[in-house]
């Protein structure tokens, strides 16, 4: 169980962390992206979430990894799990419906929750893009076939739009019954974790709200990043910091903030190596 | 020929000579390795053999889509992510497909499982295979090898995917015998399927070994021989990338290689002095440091050790 | 009330409160196992706890297609083959088929590839798909569930095969943890599948074992925790049939077993004697002798050694 | 190597055993039926196919047993394999082209070589046989994939057919390019081996002509089993007898002739050990 003495003295991205990880239960099947989600899913399996299991894209299921996961496709995605298979085959598991939850990033989201990772057309177009983006990758899947997904994006007018340019990960596409009509008969974003804010989703219209607001930012503010006329819960929360113990775990997780920080800028292979002797040690 | 090489008993073959022998110009391709087990070595032996026009079949190829697509070899890419993760974006797959650079690349966009599915039913030798990915989205408005249907027993909508069979398929495994019989420790993305799917099959190991050993596990085999055309040993394929059970990322190579790749001058020099300025594979892991390359195996043998 | 048992953590029933809970009348059962690693003792506890107008989907479900026919357990059977191969012909399949004794069933006929395509479908959950099989053949012509389609890619014929999804699949592994992540050693026929496709998934195993035990090897965990919802320890279950790595066939016992089954009368007796006047499955290794089940491990040891 | 020194006293099964493994070259991959069959292809992996791979349909392939195989699915097929898997991914090896040779059998074949398994109508239909057969099992499979297949059966009037009443696995169907339009691109039989003859494929019409018979026996016996005008080869041969070094393998491999006789009917579970135990010893 957590303790809920609050830290004082944190970080953007470890505040993010730990919201992502409160939005895992126990007992759940976790698709876990790379970066700050990773870490909030093994701090939740540190924490609330013993029984989670987390699966990575090339194929590893419930590993317990003493070191910082860097990638999708790294080697504690199979330390010691319960079973190392194929991509196709975890991503069959998670068509079938067995995977509770998955974590997306992207470039553009729009207020439906349909995300944009492939391209930004600026003036051109798909073909002739402003920007080529690395692509849906697994996100596309997710987005369909999830029970439920989590957007993390850094809020910004530019990136939070009525539309996005191009469709790589399926929300509520254009709200309302519209997912199912098209044959996706489960799943959609819970919520869209931002640096300001989080966002939940109507259950109706599946329109996104404003829900919560990080501690010392206004409404005002996050409406300013937003393209569309967004609607505001009537009663917006202050979003929870994180706990003395949480801050702990994260600081183990990741002691040379290649993630919180920007440590993998300047990292030596020294270093590199004694920080993955040290994790051994410090699990 | 390709029957030939299949029936053979001893396969074994410098990764040179397969690359000579089975891949051509115009050819369509396929790496194993997704995230880590990545085929680097494999691919720096394709651009040192200059081979022109390919085809890149791939679910999330970032070092062999960034390097092909920077060293001029690709004509199109059917992939659904370029980009090295972590380590930073793909330049050379950005500069292609922004601005030309070095030449225009086609690509068609899916998504990691359906790119998976593509491979399955490549391997089981069916024409396409549907989906339930894919749906709503606007990957199908671009992609018209994606076919949104009706599926014929419940007339819901499905999406289906075309069968991938590659010309040659180049798929790394931890070890082989030299009949081609492939076994894997850890994950092995799509290596099974695309080492079925494709035509010719070059199948490379960290570690050759008898077929008794092979025998041992004969649950760990994925890859059977009647499938692989060519064995070759070849340890540290991977590097600056992890191999299950076998070594660790080499995160601080890969960000110092990512930084020149922001230049294209930056990639140039790099594929001068990491590529054809080297012989082979032996002599990049020569210029890596057997020192280094030996801490990146210590440090992963004491956080996964192999039972069998 | 099924993803509450999914969740558990300790997932472990006898078989007898496995099969009270989660098997009910007129639902769909699937049963692993293919020539050896048959579910016998699984069979005789359905029949022992009388369940009625079940439909039976299997590739070829020897003993439980044989044994169920002739307890008037099934309705319908989805399968490719009904016998008991070298032991002898399936009287029982054969009578209620012929004859209707002791009521009619009605087959619906598949090959045991396309039966494993339809677990395949079932897991993976799409809803059909296509193969090369039964094209030319008379079974689509009496099984309107297999269509003949053109392949939309290239107009090419090819069968379409529609997914399975039994209400409960009752499959036998190696071992397995009380969480339900079951491991394979040899041959796993269809039950990685089954244990996907299904609504409910009964695992039972050799032994079971702790999760430690089974994340030391996790390239041989065919079925993952998420998708069971009852773990039963059920040793020597596949009785007279093998187990891989395990125990030989009793092909003595089934010489005399199904030499009873020529005659209705001999199937009721025996029946009678193994099945329905025996409490459980323990009873009835009581009744086979643990000299002779020890023989038939002690001998399987010396040609297929355990190296996990 | 074959020692050509022919046997002079053996048994029919014994003399089939031969003529299936003589089917057999080195370096294939073979798809072996239950019984007879399977000792054919051990026969021809300890003789002139060292090489050859042999794959049985519960997922094992590449098995070295060092015992008789009782079934498709008994332990022998995992014996010291190259491979254990399971039964879709194996059958889906042969859907794609990798298996060069199947062996059937079947309760009826006709001239073009199509096999029924399945049910015998008699007075009745498909809902109501006369008989009742197993069906299919995985013959359909190997007869629409394997690149060849091997048909084992007993040469009868009421079993060789013009027609059969269900066609269970395919072989040349109508005969000339038929099989090719319903989209099989590969495969058929290559021989019918009975216990009287051999019968093999005219490569342009696909209807089965007499290819050879057995010792002692004459074209008219052959002719007279057969239900419709049999087409004869211009120069019958005598079918190959085994040669002593083939007997003497195949009295290794079925020492209590549980295929080559009637040893199963009374066979006792000690005598059984036994065997077992003595097999290990004798290869």
């Amino acid at each position: 169980m957590e303790n809920t003495k609050y830290a004082e003295d944190y970080s953007l991205s470890e505040f993010l962390v730990t919201a992502s990880a409160r939005e895992l239960n126990d007992n759940e099947t976790i698709f876990a992206g790379v970066g700050i989600p990773t870490l909030g899913a093994l701090l939740a399996k540190l924490t609330h979430a013993k029984n989670a299991i987390i699966a990575t894209e090339c194929g590893g299921i419930g590993p317990q990894p003493k070191r910082i996961m860097l990638g999708i496709g790294d080697n504690p995605g199979v330390e010691d799990c319960l079973i190392a298979t194929s991509l196709w085959r975890l991503f069959s598991d998670q068509q079938r419906g067995y995977f509770d939850v998955g974590m997306l990033g992207g470039a553009q989201v729009d207020k439906y929750g349909n995300l944009n990772s492939t391209t930004i057309f600026g003036d051109g177009d798909y073909y002739t893009p402003a920007t080529r983006l690395p692509g849906s990758g697994g996100a596309n899947d997710i987005a369909s076939s999830a029970k439920r997904t989590l957007i993390m994006i850094p809020l910004q007018k530019r990136r939070f739009l009525e539309r996005v340019d191009y469709v790589s990960s399926p929300g509520y596409l254009e709200g309302y019954d519209s997912r199912e009509k098209v044959g996706l008969s489960r799943g959609g974003p819970s919520s869209i974790i931002t640096n300001k804010c989080i966002f939940r989703f109507d259950p109706v219209s599946k329109e996104a709200y404003l829900d919560s607001v990080h501690p010392g930012v206004t409404v005002e503010e996050v409406c300013n990043e937003v393209s569309w006329d967004l609607k505001v819960s009537p009663d917006v929360k202050i979003t929870e910091p994180p706990t003395v113990e949480q801050l702990t775990l994260i600081r183990m997780l990741d002691p040379n903030q290649l993630y919180t920080g920007d440590g993998l800028k300047n990292i030596t292979f020294e270093k590199y190596i004694d920080m993955l002797e040290n994790s051994l040690l410090s699990f | 020929m390709s029957d030939n090489l299949k029936k053979k008993a001893d396969k074994r073959m410098s990764l040179g000579e397969a690359v000579a022998e089975l891949v051509k110009d115009n050819s369509v391709l396929s790496f194993s390795g997704m995230g880590g087990a990545q085929c680097v070595a494999q691919t720096y032996e394709v651009i040192r053999q200059r081979r022109k026009n390919i085809t890149l079949i791939g679910d999330s190829p970032c070092e062999a889509g960034d390097l092909l697509a920077g060293a001029g070899v690709l004509k199109k890419m059917e992939i659904a992510f370029c980009a090295y993760a972590v380590a930073g974006l793909g330049d050379n797959f950005r500069r292609a497909v922004e601005k030309g650079i070095p030449h225009k690349i086609e690509v068609e966009d899916y998504s990691n499982y359906t790119i998976g599915l593509r491979f399955l039913a490549g391997a089981i030798n069916i024409p396409y295979i549907p989906s339930k990915s894919l749906l709503g989205s606007d990957l199908p408005k671009y992609n018209k090898n994606i076919k949104i249907d009706k599926d014929p027993y419940s007339g819901e909508p499905i999406s289906l995917l075309p069968a991938a069979h590659p010309d040659v398929a180049i798929v790394h495994v931890s070890r082989a015998d030299m009949r081609g019989n492939g076994q894997m420790f850890g994950f092995s993305s799509n290596a099974e399927n695309m080492a079925r799917a494709a035509k010719h099959t070059i199948l490379t190991c960290e570690e050759i070994v008898s077929t008794d050993e092979i025998r041992k596990f004969g649950n760990l085999t994925i890859v059977p021989e009647y499938c692989v055309d060519a064995v070759v040993e070849l340890p540290y394929a991977c590097h600056p990338w992890n191999m299950p059970f076998a070594y660790a990322y080499d995160i601080p190579f890969h960000s110092k290689q990512l930084a020149q790749f922001k230049t294209r001058e930056g990639f140039e020099q790099w594929i001068n002095e990491w590529c054809f300025s080297l012989k082979d594979h032996e002599a990049y892991l020569e210029k890596v440091g057997y020192k280094r390359l030996n801490d990146l195996a210590r440090i992963e043998r004491k956080f996964c050790k192999l039972n069998y």
